[in-house]
């Protein structure tokens, strides 16, 4: 759990498979991705201080590996559904930056035409249905997906992405029997980050793991490092090939960490400063894969420090993009109620 | 025509749209070999299989859950929720995300779904089984409300819903599933938002929805033996609500009534008044317009107290007949 | 599982301490109950099926030791929250069964006045919250109760009795988790008769026992035989124990059957003639706990007999009594919505 | 006299609740070391201990049932639902359970529990956090629904609430928060079902509930330099309605509007519409009833959208002028 670099040959020894299964042009790409989304984050919060930004946000930063793990583990035609705190994975899922930030800004020309925002993008075309402002509303929704991929019978998967506060709803429960009852190509992915807003996890949980929940439907759990992406990779691909299989969902824990605040205005009296920055030392998803692709020999130092810049970049873009995309017109505010 | 029951047009149109088409597929609790609380599936499980008709262990939220999220990925689920009630259950799925998913994507997602529900009092069930809650539906924009008060209009509608692309909250009653009436045997549809006149008459406008048509028909006939006539409006789909023959209705007549069995206050009717008071039928009117509706109390297990919660035909009778000779 | 009497004196020694701390006189009573709620049950099918009730009701004939099992391991103070199918529970708990046949007749004199019928029937006087007809809609309640007790610091306990079917609401899960992270002196007593309505445990539930998924809350979870009173006793007394010395909630599973279908209207296609009959030949709790008491000399056989009539004479009075009540006058029906 | 915002006010009301009787504590989400989502209970936590100021989990069906057991069993519980949106997951326990015991145990059972839950858009949160669902409430027979509209009201009605023995459903909203007026230190009540004439007038009645009352305000500041007088009347309680100053108004001024956020369609507009039409203040219309309220869409993300979705003072000014000058 360090990125010490002593420890990077014992990683690449344990994901072995996984690297090679990956290839040098994946891995690289999920380290810039992973740049990318703490880029777009940055510029998230940078935009909302300036003003630029209305309503809330959720930020991912420290998150990154989960998204980016899970994502790519998965195929074209396969869905997703996540939650608020849902920048990354909609990035990682390969949707175009410009659109998401001009989403993000409330633009026309974002992936809802500014309807939805932060909390709500999503981009249909791509199967991702979409980031929920309500805890654990994607849940049951992800249950109706994996039935009408059994029933159409295609190998799809869909993997929903939730977080810890969510586990603590009623609709997950439902949702994870009847997913396992029917046996559906489901992956209940729950993004642990220690905290549901304020309340921190074992305050909430009488368990140690969210994963041990898994045993009351008879289904697989498993937690893992959320902060190591091949780890985050490795079970969500083996939840993924279960569900092809048609042998059911799986329940997997990540557990990882934000660094930021819930929100915009959160004072965070519920954490210490020390336990923050032992995260952004110690463990950081970034660092650590950055270090380890580079022990590995698949990056060069210089290649990886360059991504954070290629990451600037595409973010100065997207936001060149929603400054110059039209704001709505109210004219078309009754628009796209029903279809 | 032949004639069937409301029950039995429900389930010829069920088995019609599974027919047609394969993304129609059934959901709910004891829909299978049980058939259906009230009866309305029974026999399909047979006939199409425990994979398109699928009996769910109970838990609403997953059941209307189950529906947005096969709506979303290219099915067209139609849900059944055992009694009304328990739709309370699945708000959060029906309202934060059925209804608002394509709005909230900027309208690029559909969710072509059907949600099933009897509602109403009259079997003794009490308080907790004998809802009449679609007003809240009404309120919720991106869904559609439909309420048929025949068999005819069930298998129309029903047919029309299914074909819809929003989610549809459907609306039975309890009561009416055992009445009969002529129903063709070929599918046909019944456009959604379509208010129909049911009866003409020249006194009084009555606004009825659901088992309130036929006690209005009921009162209607014995009026017209005191020389009164009223003019019986059936809204069918509440929302979107096609409110113009309402207000032509009005006026026509003068006078306007809204019966229904869901609660006063806060209820369907308050929508209905209001948009009569605000058209250009207020200046036609010639009495107060009135609301005729369930008593602001739970429903009652006795029967004598559960019969005295809600309209019955003597009440219609009495307020129309108030209405009509210039009492208000 | 059989009432094979070669097997009571196996039982007579496992029971041991149970019925050393029952005494006599309360194992007479608990065997006279379950006569008396099995009476109930048939005289209200009767009563329905002479037209005499409107509505519905469901009936626990065969499953009564899980009823007077877990009543008897309580105390007066204690609260009670049950279903649907409630009769035995509230007779059990020792509600006048009057005013329960009143009610179920819909009289004034009856516990809700006549408002309530069979699916409502509460005797708040006695701390017993009442029916249900929602499936799981007391177990949320359940876990107010229990902070209301922890909260005024008395050695009360809250039980609450739901079905099989009641396991898999969003509900259940989010009160089991309350109840579990705040301590609170909860019993949850499922009552599996092995189906909700038409739907078999098995095709609803993809464990074998529900009490599987007590772990995932990290609260204790017992499977009893549940037509054998005495171990429901046991089971629900130990876990009152615990819920007294402020050390949390547990999950009891009590497994029955139910003989008769699951409303007035149930044509029972989802099950044979002979599972039932198998289960009332070689199950039924009162044969067995007959032969329990007489085999260990508490009664005699007359007495065990006699209990019938004595329970046909209880019911005969309060259909009696139910008769010679008023109706609800309509003047008074606007009455007791608002306190 | 001292002034307070509006979630100071709720919070003195709170801490004087909870000092004046052990039996009142707080339940929700994040109420503790965060101290609410608005701040509302900001300090409650050092004042009270985490045994009366309970943080729960994400489960806001559970956090309804713990109100409703509690209250059963002898406490007063006030808990809190972070977003009135996420109230669509309680509706089981608000409206099957705590609005119906008493009624269904035959009056021998109550329910003393107040919900409180911010409201309404305009902070940008889109679709699934900016609901308006409070004539659902009203819909339900057993429920009381408080809409406090300034400081002063907020505390008012929050310790008469507390004092109720009914559930009491309280509704805040969000852009209230930080707005100031008067409060009077020590604790006091204002009757629940008292509906008060907030600003005298003689052209127009305008009914308007939570932030549209300070609109209707400023909308009426406006409209006096053009010799028009809105008479502005806050029902504060919804349910149970006093509607009598409401038809006195309408039968001095002859012309009513309504306004609120909420979705005009099925909303409690409706209901006071329906109030006027069927009242003998029917006989002074000069002119039709009018509603002004939120649009038929989910509230979208967009600034300039979201506020063109709900009523703003300049559709008040348009709308009363309108009605003033019989533009109907
Ligand atoms: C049903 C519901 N309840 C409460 C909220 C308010 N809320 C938004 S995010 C959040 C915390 C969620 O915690 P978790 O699931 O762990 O996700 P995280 O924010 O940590 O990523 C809360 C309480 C909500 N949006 N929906
Ligand atoms: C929320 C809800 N869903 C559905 C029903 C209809 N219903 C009543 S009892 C029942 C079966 C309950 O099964 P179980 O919990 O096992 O109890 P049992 O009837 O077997 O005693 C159903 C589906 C209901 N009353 N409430
Ligand atoms: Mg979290
Ligand atoms: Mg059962």
């Amino acid at each position: 759990m360090t990125t010490n670099s002593t420890l990077q040959p014992e990683l690449i020894q344990r994901f072995h498979n996984v690297i090679e299964e990956l290839g040098p042009e994946q891995l690289k790409q999920m380290l810039q991705d992973m740049h990318t989304i703490r880029a777009f984050e940055e510029r998230a919060e940078q935009l909302y201080s300036l003003g630029k930004v209305h309503g809330t946000m959720h930020l991912s930063i420290g998150q990154e590996a989960t998204a980016v793990g899970a994502a790519n583990a998965l195929q074209d035609g396969d869905y997703l559904l996540n939650h608020h705190r849902g920048h990354g994975h909609c990035l990682a899922w390969g949707s175009d930056v410009n659109r998401m930030m001009a989403e993000f800004t409330g633009k026309e020309t974002g992936f809802c035409r500014g309807r939805g925002g932060s909390m709500h993008i999503a981009d249909v075309d791509a199967n991702n249905l979409g980031a929920n402002g309500i805890v654990a509303g994607g849940v049951p929704i992800s249950t109706g997906v994996g039935l009408s991929i059994k029933m159409r019978k295609t190998s799809q998967v869909c993997m929903v992405i939730f977080g810890d506060g969510a586990a603590n709803e009623g609709a997950l429960h439902e949702a994870l029997n009847m997913a396992s009852i029917w046996d559906l190509p489901v992956i209940f992915l729950c993004e642990n980050n220690q905290y549901a807003m304020s309340m921190p996890m074992p305050k909430a949980f009488n368990i140690e793991k969210i994963s041990d929940r898994a045993a009351g439907y008879g289904i697989p759990g498993e937690t893992v490092d959320g902060n190591e992406v091949l780890a985050v990779y490795e079970a969500v691909k083996k939840a993924a090939d279960r569900a092809r299989r048609g042998e059911g969902p799986s329940l997997i824990e990540s557990v990882t960490y934000r660094y930021k605040g819930h929100s915009k205005s959160d004072k965070q009296a519920y954490r210490t400063r020390d336990e923050v920055n032992d995260w952004m030392e110690n463990r950081d998803p970034i660092k650590r894969f950055g270090a380890l692709l580079t022990t590995a020999g698949i990056t060069s130092e210089a290649e990886a420090t360059g991504m954070r810049d290629v990451a600037l970049g595409i973010i100065d873009r997207s936001v060149e993009f929603s400054d110059n995309s039209p704001t709505p017109d109210v004219a078309g505010l009754m628009e796209g109620v029903y279809a | 025509m032949r004639e069937l029951t409301y029950a039995e047009a429900l389930r010829e149109g069920l088995r019609q749209a599974m027919t047609a088409d394969s993304r129609v597929f059934m959901i709910g609790e004891d829909i299978g070999v049980y058939g259906g609380a009230f009866g309305v599936s029974a026999g399909l499980l047979a006939e199409f299989g425990a994979e398109r008709i699928i009996d769910t262990p109970i838990s609403e939220a997953g059941i209307a859950g189950a529906c947005v999220g096969a709506a979303l990925a290219g099915m067209r689920p139609v849900g059944e929720i055992q009694f009304m009630d328990f739709v309370t259950l699945t708000m959060e799925q029906l309202v934060l995300q059925a209804a608002k998913v394509r709005f909230m994507f900027g309208g690029k997602a559909s969710v072509p779904m059907v949600l099933r529900m009897p509602g109403g009092s009259g079997t003794g069930a009490a308080a907790q089984h004998s809802e009449s809650l679609e007003n809240w539906f009404v309120h919720v924009p991106g869904l559609k409300v439909v309420m048929p008060s025949t068999p005819y209009d069930a298998k129309g509608l029903l047919l029309a819903s299914i074909d819809d692309n929003n989610p549809v909250i459907f609306v039975e009653h309890k009561l009416l599933y055992k009445t009969k009436g002529p129903v063709p045997e070929e599918p046909y549809r019944i456009p959604l938002s379509q208010t129909q006149v049911v009866r003409e008459g020249k006194h009084v406008t009555v606004v009825a929805t659901s088992i309130m048509v036929s006690r209005a028909q009921q009162a209607a006939d014995e009026l017209v033996k005191e020389g009164i006539e009223l003019e019986i409006v059936d809204p069918r789909t509440l929302k979107p609500l096609d409110d113009a023959p309402i207000i032509e209705s009005v006026k026509k007549t003068g006078r306007a009534m809204v019966v229904h069995e869901a609660v006063e206050m806060g209820g369907f009717g308050g929508e209905i008044v209001a948009r009569i008071a605000s058209s250009e039928a207020f200046d036609y009117l010639e009495a107060p317009i009135r609301r005729l509706a369930g008593k602001d109390i739970p429903i009652p297990y006795n029967r004598e107290l559960e019969r005295a919660t809600v309209p019955q035909v003597e009440d219609i009778i009495a307020e129309a007949r108030k209405l009509a000779r210039g009492e208000y």
